[in-house]
């Protein structure tokens, strides 16, 4: 297999890094998404990740497949978490791996960027004094 | 027929899964929807993903089908 | 400091992301370049690199001061090994934090071409048949 | 003055580092450089470094400058 996809209540980058890398692969792009202690001037408390899980890994396969199969991409590794997280802690990890550099990149932003737009995850924000769904509204 | 419910469209419904009955596409489950909760109006963008893709407003719905409601994402 | 450089026997991708990550930062982008273990259809057997040390840093501390001052990041980390190498084995890690992951990623892209064109590092490829200084000829 | 050499510099000189006498300008440094090493001349490029700086031709050399010769370079 080319692709790792998980979602689960913890990751990290050593867990894609040793799926991608291969002797045949000279350059590996990694993306660390971590949470933020402020947003909008407002101090976070924690976060709450849902996720519609099955639809959610469906989507990340064709992220995935969408890099190996047009953008030169050897193999793949998307993961992110679900559940509390607090300011600080790594909530996606994205590693791409290609004989050239150049596509390990375009891949590794493809492929968070998709992912921010299509992959069933949802981020609530606490702050001292509430809480919103992240993008929610316009 | 069953309908998922997930993050902020969870909340204004106050459960993780709904019944509608009588619905045949996915436009007239969103009509529903906006008449039953009239808060999911405000949200930036309301997609229905039918057996976990997403579906167009003229896509058939079927009482076995897997249908969830999917508000705007915001992973990553 | 928001720089760390170091070129050393052995590196570790976790070394760099330790330094770079701050809950101010949402976005990590990492390269981490391996020994292929064919180049140019020949089976590569192991790897030398030498460094002129003191130049190397001085140039990889241009490149980082670069990032910071032009490219919008907040921390970043470069390092790179001497010695002996076989295939697989990771010989540079740069990492980079950004409060927007397309900084994070220009300028790790950025790190990774300038390192490769200014930084007195070299690498002698071994093979079944000899060995090559890399990129020394024309 | 004393050259520092490194990578197949180095090999082609068969030494870490060597002695140039006479030598005032960074131009000049590789106009004794090829004549001595000739197999100089088929590098990719040649770089003269002082006090850890790329130098440029018409750079002028003292005697306790660090001067080390820069072939093709090819970390990462």
């Amino acid at each position: 297999m080319n692709t790792l996809l998980q979602i689960n209540n913890s990751i990290t980058v050593q867990q894609a890094l040793d799926f991608v890398q291969t002797p045949e692969c000279g350059g590996v792009a990694v993306f660390v998404g971590n949470v933020r202690n402020v947003t909008q001037q407002k101090k976070v408390t924690k976060l709450l990740f849902e996720c519609y899980e099955p639809m959610a890994l469906l989507e990340m396969e064709k992220i995935a497949q969408h890099t190996i199969d047009k953008m030169g991409i050897k193999k793949i590794a998307i993961l992110h978490i679900v559940g509390e997280k607090l300011p600080g802690d790594t909530v996606v990890v994205i590693a791409a791996a290609s004989a050239h550099r150049a596509a390990a990149f375009a891949a590794c932003e493809y492929a968070i960027d998709t992912l921010k737009e299509t992959v069933p995850i949802w981020k609530k924000e606490y702050f001292e004094d509430g809480a919103v769904w992240v993008a929610a509204h316009p | 027929m069953r309908v998922l419910l997930f993050g902020i469209a969870k909340d204004i419904a106050g459960a993780p899964f709904i019944m509608a009955e009588g619905i045949t596409t996915v436009a007239e489950l969103k009509v529903w929807l906006y008449k039953q909760y009239p808060a999911l109006q405000k949200l930036r963008s309301l997609m229905i993903a039918v057996n976990k893709v997403y579906a167009a407003d003229v896509d058939v719905l079927k009482p076995e089908d897997e249908i969830a409601i999917i508000p705007p994402v915001s992973g990553g």
